[in-house]
């Protein structure tokens, strides 16, 4: 394939990346896309419980931020984490496997779709009380500062999270101290059934939000993935190098319900139909066939192939074998005393497509 | 009789009680336009305005602290947590402002005030979001707590809530939302026992500390709280058939707790079982044993045996929550180990 | 007494004091001047327990912002509270009573120092965990915007309490629904022994922080009286317009340690002394005397009348009789069960200084 | 045999575990520059710097969330809570992320943090300023909880708490900060008993979950946590002119809980007193009679008596809080009620 790089930008970062880069994150959101569509499907036929919030409309801000970053920099996010894990490099099947409750599954079945984990891609995992991820996302960054690595943390956060305290802790710790952290906020407009205006003060320049903190801030259209990719790329070389903190507002769209139960009363249908033109996929999709970079068979190939992953998945999934008893008291404590008893970490061999080469 | 769903009793109760009192109000997060994540306030919005049911951006110690301070200035708030999971970030307001405010102000400021919302585990919701509260609050004395099992009760309770002039956390159960609704798991049941409140009573309250015999019996004190009385009165149904005729007692109340109906019980059938859906340290049911062991040793034919969740953190897999929580099964052996029948 | 009022200053508030409106102020900052050296004192002795914290220094805020307010407004503060409670009309004697733990007291000695209350006078109390009393606040002023009364809440913080989560969901909360509120920050540079930059993002520039909220900002010398009440009172007049709500820098210094163990190793003795020049009971006595408004002999006579009422209120409060044991079981709850006892609200009769005339 | 104090003992565990290992570092308000608001991190900053013994601005929800964060990454936080009655603005972090994130993850992160700080009533501090939180943290599974009473437990205790791969929560006493220096109230007995750690034993640790008979004696168990330690051992000299023999036995950790030498205890002198400082309802103490009466029924000549505080908010007042809080002869009353010796 030739390495025609997009029309030059005055360095915008994207204009490094070659056409299989693109091809590979187009493929990345293929495969959240169709993983999540399986989810629905399980989740209505009930081999899923709990609650499930689906990343549909969001895939381009996991993918194109997590490509921006360093192969082992840690990110952390909440409860809409499917879309961060598989980007990050969690396989399909592991993570299928948690949500239908097996061992195999990324937490042994115990942590369910809010709380997907891996360490070995540096996904400290997903969160479900509102912002409760954003101080220990800037815990890691301590660490790493702590320990004189090159690297930064990503916390992913929802707007509706914006309005809780631990958030304005989290922000005013990480600018005193100058910690390499990204605040990215997935910014759906919207939080459960409450639209982002309705609770949140100064919700049309999130830009205020970071200045009370003196951090550094920038926004972008988390629907077109090359911008989400020279937003945040932008940004982690500017942490990397010690320029201190930073937060993005990343304007984004979720598709589906808040979760699996949600009438959606709060937003007309014209709304979705509207955002869903700006579809991170086809928008993607658009620019390779338009710049040349890539044709239609080879994009049909790369969503055939996501469609099999997904649904590989599922039956991987329905065959694992369940959680068993035991389990119960294993992982509760790391030096177990009494009734516990020492847990194994889940296994998890194959990498999945988020993989870096 | 009809169908009168717990999630109906809780709407009507706040919404006579709202038509009585201008100062009683609702709020917290998607209580008004959502109609509620759980529809507990459906239709609450269009008959009261926004004035009254508010909704709030996801900030459950602002609005908690909120409430404690308009109650300080006079008002009456209901303030709801979709879930009680979602109360430890206000942990500082409901249990050090709220339940002291009267006592540090020399009795100058009292808190009228509700904390409501969905308690316990069930629906595989992981680790964080699974969250019994009865234990951790019950032990603060200022507050008063209730946990209602039935529609009946629901209303009666969440009537007399309101009305309090102190802070009470209300502990309802997404689990029993439903419950009293034709076609619904315990409708036979609920008929039966006739758990529907009175219709067209604005004034049926029922008085916080007061215990009910949900099931009277000779063999076997069972004492269960909230969702766990379901469990009992299924177990008891089954002993029946094995000849062991169980007492349920339904306390309704954590604080205050009505010990003398349990003694009273216990002391009549000399066993004694204690079913809380909380884990098992220092939680309410460990302080009931000691209450009884204490007031009725001598009428004890053996210890109590006390039923609580595993000493573990809620799972996400089905298999594993179900083997974690109480259950019928297990009030049923906990029984028939007590009473001999083992 | 010739009511000359001080220069005129376009629009001033303060244009409009006359002299006995200054003289009253300035022998309210008295009382409380020797009000809180007479705390010191019983402290030494012993007859005062538990955590005390002196609000030597800062009475210009309490007094100035007080005296802008309507007569029935109500207020909520931290733990440094004996200045407020004085100011906003509580008697000496009952505070005093508080302080050596007297039924007397303004909390019938349940409440100490950092909790005086005083419902007559609208002080919804001093409270003791930082930024706890912000949502309190928030809560007042829902309440008064739900009663549609003509009145604002002023909610004083400590620069301390700006870093914690509770302050941040309290501003939104008023920010989003407009409620008559005023923040009023009392920034004395530290919170104990941490200076207000090392903790505080932004502490160059605190209107960044109400920015954050879209919320109207205003500073002022907070060892000036007069400055304290033209500030306050724009702010109050602005809120209770339906302005929506106000956040206050207002820059003080507490001359004592933070409580009264705190040897201060933080802070040069010259810095110190170097605000203390600034002292807001001289900065007023000057004022009147250059202005013609009030003579030396009368300022005098006021200092006198302040060093006894504190004397008189350690008399009082030495001879009140003690809280009686069963008081540890009322007001527990209002409406008591089993061995808890209705309790009956303090008997506070007289008047305090600060009272309105 | 010296002068150890308590404030001495944490601060040396926390220095020899920062010299023995580069990941541990401690963190807090004042805990630097200030050398500690209660003085026990002195010199820390001066021997570790300011990237090892960090000051925080007032935000206990971000700094322990932090340390939780920083634990998973691979460091072990020392988190200090200048009182533990300021953690309820952290009690998410702490209770909700701290013991849950190992096994919501399957096991992939585990989290070795130690929060720290005073604990429990005394000294006038008001309603808001004197938790004991050992009931309502005790319950949660996935943390462990120590609550040293001498000098010589704080420091082994606190080096085996920060080795420990799990959250430990630390409760210590400011009143008890100075204890084992010369001159402070009970020297005397700090000397008779032994009480100063080993000099110069890097590894002097204390196994998490082993309980200590601080004086054997036939007559009378008295389980004591704390503080409380101090009133048994007093009142059990007392007693002892009375020719009551008291056996004190302090577990130490509160989970785990070393049950078993307790029910050992109780069956040798078939009497059991618990004294515990926190509010009564549902509290440890209500947990461990429960297990006495559990394990140990047929040994009990008398029922257990617990000794906690009273149920109400915490009065400012000297000698009404005198009054709330459990004393030496609180516990010599119980002993004779419980041994017939009233
Ligand atoms: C502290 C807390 N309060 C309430 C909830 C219930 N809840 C779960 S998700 C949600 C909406 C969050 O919206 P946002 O942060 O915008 O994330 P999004 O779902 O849009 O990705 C709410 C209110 C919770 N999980 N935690
Ligand atoms: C949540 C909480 N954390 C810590 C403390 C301990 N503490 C009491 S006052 C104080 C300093 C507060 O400083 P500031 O808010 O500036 O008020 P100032 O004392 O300067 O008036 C601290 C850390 C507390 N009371 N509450
Ligand atoms: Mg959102
Ligand atoms: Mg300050």
């Amino acid at each position: 394939m030739t390495t025609a790089t997009s029309q030059p930008a005055g360095g915008r970062q994207s204009a490094t990346l070659t056409a299989a880069d693109l091809l590979r994150m187009l493929h990345q959101m293929m495969v959240i896309r169709r993983f999540e569509e399986r989810t629905a499907q399980s989740y209505q036929q009930a081999r899923i419980g709990g609650f499930c919030h689906l990343y549909i409309g969001q895939e381009a801000v996991a993918v194109g931020s997590i490509a921006a970053l360093g192969d082992d920099d840690p990110i952390i996010t909440a409860y809409r984490d499917h879309g961060h894990a598989l980007a990050r490099g969690m396989h399909p099947n592991h993570a299928m496997a948690e949500l239908f409750g097996k061992i195999t599954g990324c937490a042994k079945g115990k942590g369910g779709s809010m709380h997907f984990f891996d360490r070995s891609h540096h996904v400290y995992g997903g969160h479900a009380i509102v912002g409760g991820q954003c101080p220990l996302g800037v815990g890691i960054a301590f660490a790493i500062r702590y320990n004189k690595e090159n690297k930064i943390c990503v916390t992913y956060l929802g707007d509706g999270a914006l309005n809780q305290g631990t958030f304005h802790e989290s922000m005013n710790l990480a600018a005193i101290w100058k910690l390499p952290i990204i605040f990215l906020c997935e910014n759906n407009l919207y939080s459960m059934g409450t639209s982002i205006e309705r609770g949140t003060s100064m919700a049309h320049d999130l830009a205020a939000k970071a200045a009370a903190y003196g951090m550094h801030f920038a926004q972008c259209d988390g629907m077109d993935l090359i911008k989400v990719y020279d937003c945040i790329k932008d940004l982690a070389d500017r942490v990397r190098g010690g320029g201190g903190p930073a937060f993005a507002d990343v304007k984004t769209y979720r598709y589906q319900g808040h979760s699996m139960s949600d009438p959606q009363k709060y937003r007309a249908k014209e709304e979705v139909a509207q955002h869903q033109e700006k579809d991170p996929i086809n928008t993607l999709v658009n620019h390779l066939i338009d710049s040349g970079l890539a044709t239609q068979q080879q994009i049909d190939e790369l969503d055939k192939d996501a469609k099999k992953q997904a649904i590989d998945a599922v039956k991987y999934a329905s065959e694992a074998p369940d959680t068993p008893p035991d389990e119960l008291y294993t992982d509760v404590y790391a030096e177990p005393f009494g009734p516990y008893k020492k847990g194994e970490p889940p296994r998890m061999k194959e990498e999945g497509p988020g993989s870096g080469d | 009789m009809h169908s009168f769903p717990y999630r109906q009793a809780l709407r009507e109760a706040m919404s006579e009680e709202m038509r009585r009192d201008e100062r009683v109000f609702l709020m917290g997060e998607e209580v008004a336009e959502y109609n509620g994540a759980y529809k507990v306030s459906q239709g609450m919005l269009d008959e009261f305005g926004s004035r009254r049911v508010v909704d709030t951006p996801i900030s459950e110690s602002g609005f908690a602290g909120l409430g404690v301070g308009a109650a300080m200035y006079g008002l009456r708030p209901i303030i709801e947590f979709m879930s009680w999971s979602f109360c430890l970030v206000a942990a500082d307001q409901i249990i050090n402002n709220a339940p002291k405010m009267l006592y540090m102000s020399g009795g100058q400021f009292n808190v009228p005030i509700v904390f409501r919302g969905n308690n316990g585990a069930g629906g595989q919701l992981g680790s964080t979001h699974s969250w019994a509260v009865e234990a951790m609050f019950s032990s603060v004395p200022g507050l008063k707590m209730a946990i209602p099992a039935t529609p009946r009760d629901a209303k009666g309770l969440l009537k007399a809530a309101i009305r309090d002039d102190d802070p009470v956390f209300f502990l309802e159960s997404e689990r029993l939302l439903g419950m009293g609704a034709r076609g619904e798991k315990d409708f036979s049941r609920y008929l039966k026992r006739n758990w529907a409140p009175p219709q067209d009573d604005e004034d049926f309250v029922i008085r916080l500390g007061q215990a009910e015999i949900k099931k009277p019996g000779n063999d076997c004190t069972v004492v269960a709280l909230g969702r766990a009385v379901h469990f009992a009165l299924e177990a008891a149904e089954q002993l029946e058939t094995e000849g062991i005729d169980c007492e349920v007692i339904d306390p309704r109340t954590v604080r205050p707790l009505d010990v003398d109906a349990i003694i009273n019980s216990v002391r009549k059938t000399n066993y004694c079982v204690v079913v809380d859906q909380s884990w098992p340290f220092a939680s309410v049911a460990s302080e009931i044993a000691a209450l009884v062991y204490e007031q009725a040793l001598d009428d004890l034919d053996n210890q109590v045996i006390r039923v609580n969740s595993d000493d573990v953190p809620a799972p996400y897999n089905r298999a594993l929550e179900q083997q974690m929580l109480p259950n019928t099964r297990k009030v049923i052996e906990a029984v028939r180990a007590v009473t001999y029948n083992a």
